[in-house]
């Protein structure tokens, strides 16, 4: 073991300690070369903004450890938004000014996702259709969906007038960090801890081995996207009190940052590996380096391109990871 | 020099160099010698056998053989000239051919194209077009070499897995190899179409291919090979004709120690048959699934190890999958201990089933997954705590460690290595292990010793014995009817996926058993 | 490795990680980036510690059209003129990562802020981010909804140009003296300027009476290729379509592209001309105008909205007070009044090839 | 008997359900509407389809190798914005598609050398040549749209033998696609690699040119579905080629593509897939859907295409 290594990380995994290096040495890099990064100012910016995605990501990383994909992900976030809003909205809720509004709404959202989980999941599971096809499909739909149903019921893309006691989540940054972490630890000890942990990486590592060692395997799949979905849906949630808007276009983009840091964290696009501290680090990393770009006052072509030889780096960083780990 | 020991070649081929010699190989992995000055030859014309436990060095030769390695020192030689290859391009340069134990047929590919992948035949004209009337011509020149009557243009997907190994065969012919390297060829071949391929070989000695032929079945060795050479530890520790050697020797040279037998003797003496108690703890009643089995009925007493014989395809191993839940049955009962039997794998093991595989890379493993990880993947519900069945992990980390010892797994293996790493012995006992660790009243075991060595092999069956003393039964599935008659109480026999026979314990008779298999006419 | 026992467990003892994972970050949320005590009540005019603008940072919430291109690069280069420096964002359709760049130029301490929101609601938390640390907000060219929260806009009126430039495009179909068939290629669907551009067009259609015929609404989610083919496909099932509106120019191509196929790429003044009109008064509307090929389109003042954006944000550092709606009064360009206009189009402004 | 055997006539149909699907869609667009189904009208979808078919078939390729490229839109995207600039400041319009043509080669062969060379997972190196792409497109082009001269409009629209130039391109590309596929001694060693990598290197493929062909292959037909694409529009936008990607997927799945390797077929099976989902926008054009129901009903009928596929791979017995 390499004694240079602080302690605190030799209790990671080594692939997690893998990954935690990469936001660590962009970090030193970012706090040398850009004036006004390593404030606590803009380091708690940073922070909040990637609360979001380190939700979403912790729910991919479930489904990438069982071998499958979960592209969905963007329109639940839409549709849990649309949906939570025409409860609760002051304007155009169905529960507007009642006091049931906001937890009824919360419910509604988590619900969402984990209905759509749940279809995307008996399809994968029952059905056997391929991961990629199913959620790619149903992000077509529940995203025409989310637009559709704010169109219909409001006329507008978007929907204002949230209650303050959903906004508190938005208003109060500790309470959402509170909220994202939670959701993340619970998730990592899920994972490490319990047995239906194990179930999502015996089905990653080989399904039909899982079976026959007595794994409920279409129920453990099915899981894993009903959390994936309620994942996503939390992550709707932070946005939506954040921007105090309930809209279809939320977390539209977030796609290819959520898959990306996942895999800059070690998960493996094939099944069996991944974890939740690696998945975080990923987050963190992507983080880092969107506020660095920001600050370095790059156009957007050139930040968009940095972000693809990034995340090549990564992967390649990862494949020789895999090489020295074989090696070792 | 070499060739002091070299056997007495058949008809006057003395003067020609062998096709293979190893002179003096040596090969070794981060300090760690595997292969120590080995030095052997395989002459044209004969077939070579190759035998040794698993890890005594045979695959690594055939790697060097293959280009995938380098020797260290030593010298390689076909047909006399220095042979170094550097890759799967030079080997076939060189005419050697291998035939794996894993198939390397694509089923999505016609049989022709199967042949000819790599050697396709071109159009006139300079166009990178196939001349397919030619393809179908050259393909049909070997199908016709190896006995197969298929049309070229079939997918291979059509073919059963013994004329898959032939189609193997065949493609090695055209490749124009005169060195033929067979490893574990017969694993998953019936008895039909291992004789075969064994005819098959025997003509193709008669063309003057050298043939390497690497098995555990250590009766077909002796049986058609010629010459025979035995590793162990990466050393040659003997060769000769293969009349020099009989089955002890042979398993006395491989283990390095005198095995008495192959088969471990039962202390307590199997229970006799009228004393057995009144309930069966497997009762299996008329099981019937269209086009798998028909009309199956036994039973199995606690304590009784019972085996099934048959060639494959004759509903064995699918008998097994509707017994474990993972295929369905249109009629028919199953009973354990006088309760029906329901629901998938997850309620059988419930019940105490245990089932391991005849596909244990695919099925019984996870190959990526760590020793410690598969070998606890059975029982984890036992060690989880409701409410949200969180795991005891230190206890999981015991149960673990003491089936590891008590498997004897390799110690170089630590917990956390992935299973891939393994040998196959080293992998099939941790498929064990998982079962042993839920404490199965009735185990399934389908060709639990394929492609093992010698010396996993008794060890797997003192364990099969040590279950059966505890007063589970146990059900064994083999293509090796010696195994059967070596291990079991009982053996049913399964033709065309209906019972057709029973032979307690002394009435085993290896030609009857084979009889009630092949589906004579007197029948 | 070999000389350390075995590891029993090889995951990480999470307790311990995530207890220091859950410190830093409350530890780096702890201090609020948008603690609303600076500047509680005043006047809709941003207060702002009067004196002089170095930094303005501006955030855009997409650059995908030329619109917003001619946009961007005019405020960089008024800034430029005016000695500022200006501190780039694009959001590419995701509020949130707006209001993360917002969120940043308030900690990097920017004089000011020119927002192009992605809607006019998820806007309204940053404006109260900006309003809190006492920076004033100018929203360039997309309005917010009703707020308390402080700021300017500058914006045009993007149903009104469009009914302008529709009712002029009906004028010119009634002059046939048939009933047209009419299409519109409609933006975005969650573009608020999408929506507001039909809107536009459905209340000229309205107002008309029976002088068109609405026969297709295609949405285009602002792709070149949906446009082609919903123009396509369009004439196929109404192959007399005399109308065309298109919500933003730079999808004139696509039509020309069908007409040219049709042989309908006529000039005005040419028999089975089909009518056409857009929204935006780029280059290429300016171009097929002056050929001829194009009847209308509505016209924003691109150039006169940057320069306002950026005096509203000088002005209200000066302590001036500043509205908090400044209109881009913007206007239909016709073949009619293209000659007196075009002075005022961006689009007759800037090169066509870049 | 628990599950009743599917008569022989289900199971065939359910192997030509691409074709089936087509047949459905056409059918019901056609008796809703009588506009659909004119010669006039299929010969336009045909024509919208001719870019996405020629993405899609070099996608088939890269999907028959069991890997995927996320990059294709990326790639069309830099192409058409190198050859934009070019016939901007006056170059032939030949040379520009030719450049863009390079443009094609050179993505495919970065891609290549990532997941060839450097063994990356393709779908992570596919896609962070996406982003590549995409910001170098749009650097490239300052994000300005840029119109062409009319010639490449002209060529778009030039008929020759009463046949529209594009589809003598997309014909021409599925055909040859379709003879090294089947007949060549690469399109055959595609599909044994595409079954079983390891054991196609034992066999002696040469796996790493071939892979790399794959993906060069699929690059080329992408900068060549750009040019055809480009042809059509006769101006280059920002957004030119998003989504290519999924379209390019989708297509070769509903065509029977599988997305592990080894099966599938260009002809007829993904250009059905890419003429389906132009059917099926032109069709709700015809009809005037409300436009906010065009993605759903698209999703619906995605889904029965997957979901039918599924069926004959999965859950009928052989």
């Amino acid at each position: 073991m390499n004694p240079a290594v602080p302690v605190p990380l030799r209790r990671l995994s080594a692939d997690a300690r893998a990954a935690i290096l990469l936001p660590l040495v962009l970090f030193l890099l970012l706090a040398a070369f850009t004036p006004g990064f390593a404030t606590a100012g803009n380091l708690g910016n940073l922070v909040v903004a990637g609360l979001p995605l380190l939700v979403l990501a912790t729910g991919q990383t479930v489904v990438l450890i069982t071998g499958g994909i979960d592209l969905s992900v963007t329109a639940v976030i839409g549709l849990t938004s649309v949906l939570g809003a025409l409860v609760m909205s002051g304007d155009a809720g169905w529960l507007r000014g009642s006091p049931a509004a906001t937890p009824v709404a919360l419910a509604v959202m988590l619900g969402t996702g984990a209905t759509v989980g749940l279809l995307n999941g008996s399809c994968i599971a029952w059905l056997r259709m391929p991961a990629f096809m199913v959620t790619l499909t149903t992000t077509l739909f529940m995203g025409g969906l989310a637009v559709w149903l704010a169109q219909r019921q409001v006329h507008a893309e978007s929907i204002y007038n949230l209650p303050a006691a959903f906004l508190l989540l938005g208003n109060r940054p500790g309470l959402a960090a509170g909220v994202a972490i939670a959701a993340a630890a619970a998730t990592h000890l899920l994972l490490t801890r319990t047995l239906l942990g194990r179930w999502f990486q015996a089905v990653g590592y080989n399904p039909r081995t899982a079976l026959i060692s007595g794994v409920p395997v279409g129920g453990t799949v099915v899981t894993a996207y009903v959390l994936s979905g309620m994942m996503a849906s939390l992550t709707s949630i932070l946005i939506t009190a954040r921007l105090e808007t309930g809209s279809p276009s939320h977390g539209r983009t977030l796609l290819l940052d959520v898959i990306g840091a996942a895999v800059i964290g070690g998960t493996s696009l094939f099944g069996g590996k991944g974890t939740v501290p690696g998945t975080a680090a990923g987050v963190l990393f992507l983080a880092l380096l969107s506020n660095g770009l920001n600050q370095l006052n790059l156009s957007d072509f050139f930040i968009t391109m940095v972000k693809g030889a990034v995340i090549l780096m990564a992967a390649l960083l990862d494949v020789r990871r895999n090489r020295w780990a074989r090696e070792s | 020099m070499k060739g002091d020991t070299t056997p007495p070649t058949s008809g006057g081929r003395e003067t020609r160099p062998p096709a293979v010699s190893f002179e003096d190989i040596e090969k070794g992995f981060f300090g760690v010698p595997v292969l120590k000055r080995v030095r052997f030859s395989a002459q044209a014309g004969r077939i070579t056998g190759l035998v040794g436990e698993n890890g005594a060095g045979k695959s690594t030769l055939m790697n060097l053989l293959g280009g995938n390695l380098q020797p260290d020192s030593g010298q390689l030689r076909v047909n006399g000239s220095p042979y170094a290859p550097r890759g799967s391009g030079d080997a076939r340069a060189a005419g050697i051919a291998f035939v794996h134990q894993e198939l390397n047929l694509f089923p999505n590919l016609s049989i022709a194209e199967n042949l000819f992948l790599t050697e396709f035949p071109r159009a006139a004209g300079g166009l990178p077009w196939i001349d397919r009337r030619k393809l179908r011509d050259r393909a049909r020149h070997l199908l016709d070499q190896v006995d197969l009557a298929h049309d070229p243009d079939t997918p291979v997907e059509r073919l059963p897995p013994g004329e898959r190994q032939l189609l193997e065969i065949a493609r090695a012919l055209g490749a124009q190899a005169h060195l033929l390297l067979l490893d574990e060829p017969t694993t998953s071949l019936s008895v039909r179409e291992c004789a075969r391929l064994f005819d098959l070989m025997h003509r193709l000695r008669t063309r003057g291919i050298a043939m390497v032929y690497i098995s555990h079945a250590l009766g077909d060795v002796l049986n058609h090979c010629d010459d025979l050479v035995i590793l162990r530890d990466g050393e040659v520790v003997g060769r000769g004709p293969a009349a020099e050697f009989t089955q002890e020797r042979l398993v006395s040279l491989m283990v390095g120690r005198e095995l008495n037998q192959l088969y471990p003797v039962r202390t307590p003496p199997p229970v006799p048959a009228d004393s057995r108690p009144r309930e069966p703890l497997l009762d299996v009643r008329g099981i019937t699934q269209p086009g798998r089995v028909r009309d199956i009925s036994f039973r199995l007493a606690p304590g009784e190890i019972l085996g099934v014989a048959g060639l494959m395809g004759a509903g064995r191993s699918e008998l097994a999958r509707i017994l474990f839940g993972l295929d369905p049955h249109a009629s028919g009962e199953i009973r354990v201990e006088g309760r029906p039997l329901e629901g998938g794998p997850r309620r059988r093991i419930r019940e105490g089933l245990a089932f391991l595989t005849e596909d244990r890379r695919h099925e019984g493993l996870c190959l990526e997954a760590s020793v410690a990880d598969n070998l606890a993947l059975v029982t984890l519900g036992q060690h989880a705590r409701t409410p949200v069945r969180w795991l005891d992990l230190p206890g999981i980390g015991t149960a673990v460690a003491r089936i590891r010892d008590a498997l004897q797994v390799s110690t170089r293996v630590t917990d956390a290595q992935p299973v891939r790493t393994l040998s196959g012995g080293n992998q099939q006992k941790v498929v064990l292990g998982k079962w042993l660790l839920s404490e199965p009243r009735i185990l399934i075991l389908d060709e639990p010793t394929r492609g093992i060595d010698v010396g996993a092999r008794f060890e797997i069956y003192q364990w099969i014995h040590r279950l059966a003393d505890r007063g589970s039964g146990i059900l064994v599935i083999s293509s090796e009817i010696e195994e059967l008659i070596g291990l079991c109480d009982r053996i049913l026999v399964m033709r065309q996926g209906e019972l057709s026979g029973e032979f307690p314990r002394g009435e085993f008779n290896r030609e009857q058993i084979l009889a009630a298999a092949l589906h004579t006419s007197t029948s | 490795m070999s000389a350390n026992p075995t590891p029993r467990h090889p995951h990480p003892s999470p307790c311990r990680f995530i207890a220091g994972l859950v410190a830093v970050l409350l530890l780096l949320t702890g201090c609020d980036p948008s603690d609303p005590s600076a500047g509680k009540k005043s006047p809709a005019v941003p207060t702002a510690a009067p004196g002089g603008v170095r930094t303005i940072g501006v955030a855009f919430e997409t650059l995908q059209t030329e619109f917003w291109v001619a946009g961007f690069d005019k405020l960089k280069s008024e800034c430029k003129a005016r000695n500022i420096t200006m501190l780039e964002a694009v959001a590419d359709g995701d509020a949130a990562r707006q209001f993360d760049q917002v969120k940043n130029f308030i900690q990097r301490g920017v004089d000011g802020i020119i927002l192009v929101p992605k809607d006019g609601k998820t806007v309204i938390p940053m404006i109260r981010a900006a309003n809190a640390a006492a920076i004033p907000v100018v929203l360039y060219n997309r309005p917010a909804d009703p707020t308390d929260a402080r700021h300017t806009t500058v914006a045009p009126d993007n149903a009104a140009i469009t009914r302008e430039t529709v009712d002029y495009l009906i004028s010119v179909a009634k002059r046939t003296g048939r009933k047209q068939k009419a299409m519109i290629l409609l933006g975005d669907l969650s573009d608020v300027n999408a929506l507001g551009r039909r809107d536009g067009f459905e209340a000229a259609v309205q107002a008309a009476g029976d002088a068109v015929d609405v026969v297709a609404r295609v949405p285009t989610d602002w792709n070149q290729e949906k446009a082609l083919a919903g123009v396509q496909s369009a004439f196929q099932a109404h192959p007399d379509i005399g109308l065309i509106f298109t919500s933003s120019d730079f999808m004139f191509p696509s039509i020309k592209s069908v007409l040219s196929s049709l042989g309908k790429w006529r000039k005005y003044d040419q028999a089975g001309h089909v009518i056409l009109g857009g929204f935006d008064g780029d280059a290429t509307a300016y171009q097929l105008m002056t050929e001829g090929y194009v009847d209308a389109t509505g016209v924003q003042d691109v150039y006169w909205e940057a320069e306002q954006a950026i005096q509203a944000i000088v002005d209200a550092r000066a302590g001036k007070a500043v509205p908090a709606r400044i209109d881009d009064r913007g206007f239909a360009i016709t073949q009619e009044n293209l000659k007196q206009l075009a002075p005022r189009m961006w689009g007759a402004k800037q090169p066509l090839r870049p | 008997m628990t599950r009743p055997l599917p008569s022989r006539w289900i199971r065939r149909a359910l192997d030509q359900a691409p074709v089936l699907l087509v047949v459905l869609v056409l059918a019901g667009f056609g008796r809703m509407s009588d506009r659909f189904l004119t010669p006039d009208n299929l010969t336009q979808i045909l024509l919208q389809a001719a870019a996405p078919v020629i993405v899609a078939t070099g996608m088939t390729f890269v999907l028959l190798t069991a890997g995927v490229d996320l990059s294709v839109g990326a790639v069309m995207f830099v192409g058409a914005a190198i050859a934009g600039k070019m016939a901007l400041a006056g170059y032939a319009p030949t040379l520009c598609l030719a450049a863009m043509l390079a443009v094609g080669l050179a993505g495919g062969g970065i891609n290549a050398l990532l997941v060839t060379r450097l063994r990356l997972a393709a779908f992570i190196a596919t896609l962070a040549m996406l982003f590549i792409g995409r910001g170098l497109g749009r650097w490239i082009t300052q994000t300005r749209a840029m119109n062409l001269p009319d010639t490449f409009l002209h060529w778009g629209s030039a008929n020759v033998l009463g046949i529209p130039g594009p589809l003598w391109v997309a014909g021409a590309v599925v055909l040859i696609a379709q003879l090294i596929l089947s007949r060549t001694p690469f399109g055959r060693q595609v599909l044994a690699f595409g079954n079983h990598p390891e054991a196609a290197r034992r066999a002696g493929v040469r796996t790493r040119p071939l892979q790399a062909a794959v993906y060069i292959l699929c690059g080329l037909c992408a900068a060549l579905g750009g040019g055809v694409a480009l042809t059509q529009l006769g101006s280059v936008s920002p957004r030119f080629g998003e989504q290519y990607e999924f379209d390019a997927i989708t297509a070769a799945v509903l065509g029977g593509t599988s997305l592990f390797g080894g099966r599938g077929r260009v002809f007829p099976g993904t250009v059905l897939g890419a003429i389906l989902l132009k059917a099926i926008f032109s069709g709700l054009v015809i009809l005037q859907a409300d436009p906010y129901l065009y993605p759903l009903i698209t999703a619906v009928i995605i889904f029965v295409a997957v979901l039918l596929d599924s069926l004959r791979t999965h859950l009928l017995p052989a």
